[in-house]
């Protein structure tokens, strides 16, 4: 990002200029109450020093027109601030009717996002430049955000019903999202990065090929874009085992039995990952089938197939907490 | 700094019989009821808190110098930061004022000889303690991860932190807040001295008799909603729970309800004692006495209609939005009267800068800042990019901590000489305060650019273009600590070795300085009559300052 | 504050009304009203209470502070409940999960 | 403090001490109510959304024991300010038999409470995993009513089903909220008859007459007050939309 330290985030949707140019009305206003208020009391403490220890001040009770006075006017500015806020709340509020819908399921500790056309994304969000964008989102458990800073939007991901929020980007780029409303343990983490595209290729996107490239640094991209590396920590005390040294490996199931763990296990984990539970470790994975394309499952299983040689964790599973999984 | 020495005559001896050396024996202390002795241990309880409070913030601070979090681990960060708020809110600050502050001085100032119920004012200490132990008991056995808030369905269902106990501790805790809120409020009314009419009531009493209507209505809303969430997560009993088809976001409307005239709660006292130590340190009286009253009831008022304001995004009503977003900036309002009004006093004053006063300087300017970024949450469409970033922890440490703690230091310094008969080391008392503002402000002043930046609140993680402000920010807590162990040394050395205080060393005009320091156990000889109005310097010639005239008796019923 | 000794006869008629009310309100209870049966409901049972508090629990002699305690009481009572209500009788304007329908297959196992 | 006969050290005339007395009780009352309000919230926003549910929760309580209880409860109340007046006007024998009926009346109340309790227990009405709204029209059994109730219990869970398919969820918000709020309100009638205890055993030593009687009082004040909770939770809980069996 940018090297020296920023003042404000990147201006990049229809919001994000209203809001800058409403903060930057209340900053004025603020600051010259701030300085007037501070001023007085500065030129006070001076100007009127006890010159000896037992001088007393002049008593003054009180002025009941400087009272209505400092009553009523600053309330026009409040006025303003409101209004301008509110206005711009509204808008935010009514989604307009052409927009490109995006569904968003938040998920302890994961972002579910879904294109119009069905492609499915993990933290991840590809949207055009110049569109109306209105996500629709809920959630599979505890109350998430969504938030945008260089939008400035966010709204609450609440579970039992749908929240919308709407904004169209005007700038191609790259650009944080964060899940806003803490929701537990890897909330920090909960993020990822919006792409804003050009239409064209956005379309290209949609219709998409993923490039190519090295298998094994592909698959380790997506073992964190896919939050595979927030429940399968290299130390077997995440949600799920360990990938280190499992390649080729006897893994001991929950239910006794045990399984070589070659390409095919591999890739009925990813898709049906209830099917076989490795010991010590509760059914907690989502399936993925459908969420990564072929392609992706031969780049996954590159990857852990990279790390056969790291010595496995020494106890798998000792600390698996049992969250509240529905 | 102009040198006003105070001008305690080096002769003062501590009275021969005090509220302190009346009897002794742990049990005189445990069983009194004493609002005197209830105070102190208070004092005691409060501080501890305090400081596993900060001992939590220490290690957030350190925790958030690099972006990758390496001192603790996400589940531990999460902890931290929950039971440092809880610590703070409701076992700290809270209670601070009201409970140390206002259980001593308020029966005095009035001149009563105690609160209306002495022995319900002891039981609010128990409950307090009992709540207490609830609550250490859940930091104690895997703590708690759930966010002050505690918003369900994470609280309710969701979250394998010690839940159970904490929402218990925080519910019997609200008990003793309640009763606490219901004896000052019966005390204001009933038992008054002659000649005490309300319109004779310091400010800092009609603060906490806002703050006690707060307590009284606000606090068992809260009292309900931790037990009902704690119902759904002990017997699956459903009120927010999705599966039922309950709404999550009802449980904030509840929690809000208490949980946003609570910061007034914490704020109203804070303000009392500004409005004490302002004219007595300008020596003169308070500038629109019956505007500062009114606001603070105003304050308490208006302070129960604007919860909704940290609910714009989770799918409120956009009227009710609007709405809440009008009236949270009528509270402006009544606040803005008060700095108005404290900065006016300053006016033609005869000004001092002893250790109070300090801390009420730096009071105002804390406060106005607190409060006008306030304004900028209030603010519908500014909210929607500021809610839950740092923004909002900036904003609301202005407040609590520059506000509230500021306040509460002060007061401390304030009636120290009344609490313990004794002098604090002035010199060392300034340093402190001045090394508290600066530190304070170095903390907290970078997370409002963090907040605008997008940092989202509660990361144990952030992105590596939000270091330099996160260094800023734990480089200044690091001198806040500092700040605040140096009164900790200080007093408790003074309690031994300060200097005889007399019965009014500032001098000031409260009746609490008309009787002994300390005071007491009836805290006065006799019933003592008020015929002075307040604040006034003018006609009190017994305080010894030049150009006291004497003066006309006035009637000394009650208006009541 | 001098002390209001209300009659043991006046306590009786009270009991009785209170009676005649919670008949008539279960009565009620078997005729459909429509929209109208929470609030007739409800409005008897204001008037038990007001009758309760004003002879049974003396508000109707008590000082004005007191008067002034209860009303505050039940003056809060409605702003929590009014303002939250309020809250959500309007929300229609946001679409409902029945409007939207579910995505089609984002539904995530576990 | 030092306390001269009935008057504590703290107050000046026992005037003042019964003024302050009252009135931190009504103080401590008006909590109560912010209290019961949050439950009373959650209560409105849940019908508003669930009424079907709601209405078919409400049937499934016995309105013959609510209404007898109903009774109870305002008999309490009259015995309760019968007691007050015998204080007032010193006949010190009467205290103590008013204290003594309403503290019975009290425990009559409750022993139907446990009864209906038990009933939900054995209808599978308990929120959690045993929970079954039409437990009862699924088996047939004598503890659950007559066959013409049950028929009519079928009917009307087969027409709510249409309406709201999540009834069975729906229901479960129903049944928490009443055993929040009738437990609750329980709660504090047992801490109103261990109240009713020691007035009864300082009544018995004739300690209340027209110079002292605070404690009666004021002890009476909150015994009104959980009634009042009452009077509004019996229509809440057990009326509203019973007729649309």
């Amino acid at each position: 990002m940018q090297s020296q330290m920023p003042l404000y985030p990147e201006q990049a949707s229809n919001f994000a200029p209203q809001v800058d140019n409403l903060v930057y009305f209340m900053i004025a206003v603020c600051v010259f109450f701030a300085v007037v208020i501070c001023a007085a009391v500065v030129y006070f403490i001076f100007k009127y020093q006890r010159k000896t220890p037992d001088e007393i001040g002049v008593a003054i009770h009180g002025d009941l027109r400087l009272e209505i006075a400092w009553i009523v006017l600053p309330f026009p500015l409040l006025l303003v601030m409101f209004g301008w806020g509110a206005a711009i709340y509204v808008d935010y509020r009514h989604t307009p009717t052409d927009t490109l819908d995006v569904y968003v399921i938040g998920k302890q500790w994961m972002w579910k996002l879904q294109q119009p056309d069905g492609r499915k994304e993990i933290n991840e969000l590809h949207v055009p430049v110049g569109r109306n964008v209105r996500l629709i989102m809920g959630s599979e458990d505890v109350i998430h955000d969504f938030s945008v800073p260089s939008f400035r939007v966010k709204m609450d991901v609440v579970p039992g019903h749908y929240n919308t929020m709407w904004f169209r980007p005007t700038k191609v780029g790259k650009y944080h999202f964060f899940c806003s409303q803490y929701c537990g343990t890897d909330h920090a983490v909960m993020g990822g990065w919006v792409t804003v595209m050009e239409p064209d290729e956005y379309a290209k996107w949609l219709s998409g090929s993923s490039g190519s490239g090295d298998p094994v640094a592909i698959g380790q991209k997506l073992y964190s874009e896919l939050a595979c590396n927030t429940c399968h920590l290299p130390d077997g005390k995440g949600r799920g085992p360990s990938y280190n040294g499992v390649y080729l490996s006897q893994v001991q199931l929950a239910d006794g039995s045990t399984v070589l763990a070659d390409d095919n296990y591999i890739r009925e984990s990813i898709l049906q990952p209830n099917a076989k539970i490795v010991a010590g470790y509760v059914p907690a994975m989502p399936s993925f089938q459908g969420l990564v394309t072929e392609e992706q499952i031969v780049d996954l299983t590159a990857y852990i197939k990279s790390l056969k040689d790291q010595p496995p964790p020494a106890k798998p599973g000792a600390a698996a907490p049992a969250t509240g999984n529905k | 700094m102009a040198t006003t020495e105070l001008h305690v005559p080096s002769g003062e001896k501590m009275p021969r019989e005090h509220y302190l050396n009346a009897t002794y024996g742990i049990r005189s202390w445990l069983l009194t009821t004493d609002h005197k002795r209830i105070a102190i241990l208070y004092l005691i309880s409060v501080t501890f808190f305090f400081f596993v409070g900060g001992l939590f913030a220490s290690l957030i601070r350190i925790h958030l110098l690099t972006p990758g979090g390496y001192l603790v681990t996400p589940e531990t960060y999460n902890k931290l930061f929950t039971m440092h708020g809880v610590a703070m809110i409701f076992f700290f600050l809270i209670p601070s004022i009201p409970a140390v502050l206002g259980n001593f001085v308020i029966p005095i100032m009035i001149g009563a000889k105690d609160l209306a119920f002495p022995k319900i004012n002891l039981l609010s200490w128990y409950i307090y303690l009992v709540g207490g132990a609830f609550v250490l008991y859940s930091f104690a056995t895997g703590g708690l991860d759930t966010g002050w808030t505690f918003y369900t369905p994470l609280s309710s269902i969701y979250s394998n932190s010690a839940v159970t106990p904490a929402v218990i501790g925080i519910f019997i805790n609200g008990f003793s807040s309640i009763l606490t809120g219901l004896n000052f409020i019966v005390t204001v009314h009933t038992m008054r001295a002659p000649g005490m009419t309300w319109m004779r009531l310091p400010l800092f009493v009609w603060a906490h008799y806002a703050t006690s209507i707060i307590f009284v209505l606000g606090t068992p809303v809260i009292a309900i909603t931790l037990l009902l969430a704690g119902l759904e997560r002990m017997f699956h009993l459903g009120f927010f729970n999705p599966a039922y088809g309950g709404d999550p976001i009802l449980f904030q409307h509840l929690f809000w309800f208490y949980s946003h005239p609570a910061v007034y709660i914490m704020i109203l006292p804070a303000m009392g004692v500004i409005s004490e130590i302002i004219p007595t340190f300008a020596r003169k009286p308070i500038f629109g006495y019956d505007f500062i009253a009114a606001s603070s009831i105003g304050i308490a008022v208006i302070g129960f209609i604007v919860w909704a304001h940290h609910m714009f995004l989770t799918g409120q009503s956009t009227y009710s939005a609007v709405a809440f977003s009008f009236l949270t900036f009528l509270v402006a309002v009544p606040s803005a009267v008060k700095v108005f009004n404290w900065t006016s006093t300053l006016y033609k004053g005869s000004i001092a800068f002893d250790t109070p006063m300090l801390y009420g300087l730096g009071f105002i300017g804390l406060f106005t800042i607190g409060g006008l970024t306030g304004l900028f949450l209030a603010c519908l469409g500014l909210d929607i990019h500021l809610h839950d970033t740092y923004f909002v922890v900036a904003h609301f440490h202005y407040i609590m901590v520059g506000g509230a703690i500021m306040g509460y230091l002060g007061g401390i310094h304030y009636w120290w000489p009344k609490i313990t008969g004794r002098l604090y080391p002035e010199f060392l008392a300034r340093i402190a305060a001045i090394v508290l503002f600066i530190g304070f402000n170095l903390t907290f002043f970078p997370q409002f650019i963090l907040g605008y930046l997008g940092m989202p609140r509660r990361y144990h993680d952030y992105p590596p273009e939000y270091q330099v402000l996160n260094v800023m920010s734990t480089a200044g807590a690091s001198i806040l600590a500092l700040g605040y162990l140096l009164p900790m040394i200080y007093l408790t050395w003074s309690m031994r070795y300060g200097k005889v205080a007399g019965k009014n060393p500032w001098p000031a005009t409260g009746l609490e300085w008309t009787t002994d320091s300390p005071p007491l156990t009836e805290n006065f000889a006799e019933t003592p009559v008020v015929d002075w109005e307040v604040y006034d310097f003018e006609h009190r010639p017994e305080l010894g300052l030049r150009g006291a005239i004497a003066r006309k008796p006035l009637p000394t019923h009650g208006d009541d | 504050m001098s002390e209001h000794i209300v009659s043991p006869k006046l306590y009786v008629v009270i009991f009785f009304s209170l009676m005649v009310f919670t008949l008539l309100t279960v009565f009620a209870a078997t005729r459909d009203f429509g929209r109208w049966n929470i609030v007739i409901a409800l409005v008897i049972a204001t008037i038990k209470a007001s009758l309760v508090i004003l002879f049974f629990m003396h508000g109707k002699y008590s000082a004005r502070r007191t008067k002034l305690v209860i009303v505050a009481g039940f003056f809060w009572l409605a702003i929590m409940l009014g303002l939250t209500l309020a809250d959500y009788s309007t929300r229609h304007a946001e679409p409902s999960r029945s409007q939207l329908g579910n995505p089609p297959s984002l539904e995530i196992r576990s | 403090m030092h306390r001269t006969g009935e008057l504590f050290g703290q107050f000046q005339t026992l005037e003042q001490q019964k003024e302050t007395a009252t009135l931190g009780m009504w103080v401590f009352l008006v909590t109560e109510i912010l209290f019961f309000g949050g439950m009373f919230l959650a209560y409105s926003i849940n019908r508003h959304a669930y009424s079907t549910a709601f209405g078919i929760g409400g049937n499934m309580l016995d309105l013959k024991l609510g209404a007898a209880n109903t009774i109870v409860l305002i008999l309490s109340s009259l015995t309760m300010a019968m007691a007050v007046w015998s204080a007032t006007t010193s006949r010190k024998s009467l205290v103590t038999i008013f204290l003594i009926l309403t503290l019975i009346l009290g425990c009559v109340f409750l022993g139907v409470k446990v009864v209906e309790y038990k009933q939900k227990y054995d209808h599978h009405l308990i929120p959690g995993n045993n929970f079954d709204i039409s437990y009862c029209v699924k088996n047939r059994s004598a503890i659950c009513g007559t066959p013409e109730e049950l028929g009519k219990e079928a009917t009307e869970i087969e027409e709510g089903l249409k309406v709201d398919p999540d009834l069975n969820a729906h229901s479960q918000l129903y049944f928490s909220l009443y055993f929040a709020m009738t437990g609750l309100h329980a709660l504090h009638m047992i801490i109103g008859a261990g109240l009713l205890l020691f007035l009864i055993a300082q009544a018995s030593k004739g300690r209340f007459d027209a110079n002292y009687n605070t404690p009666v009082e004021n002890i009476g004040l909150y015994w009104h007050f959980v009634d009042i909770v009452w009077i509004y939770l019996f229509p809440l809980l057990y009326l509203i939309n019973r007729h649309l069996a």
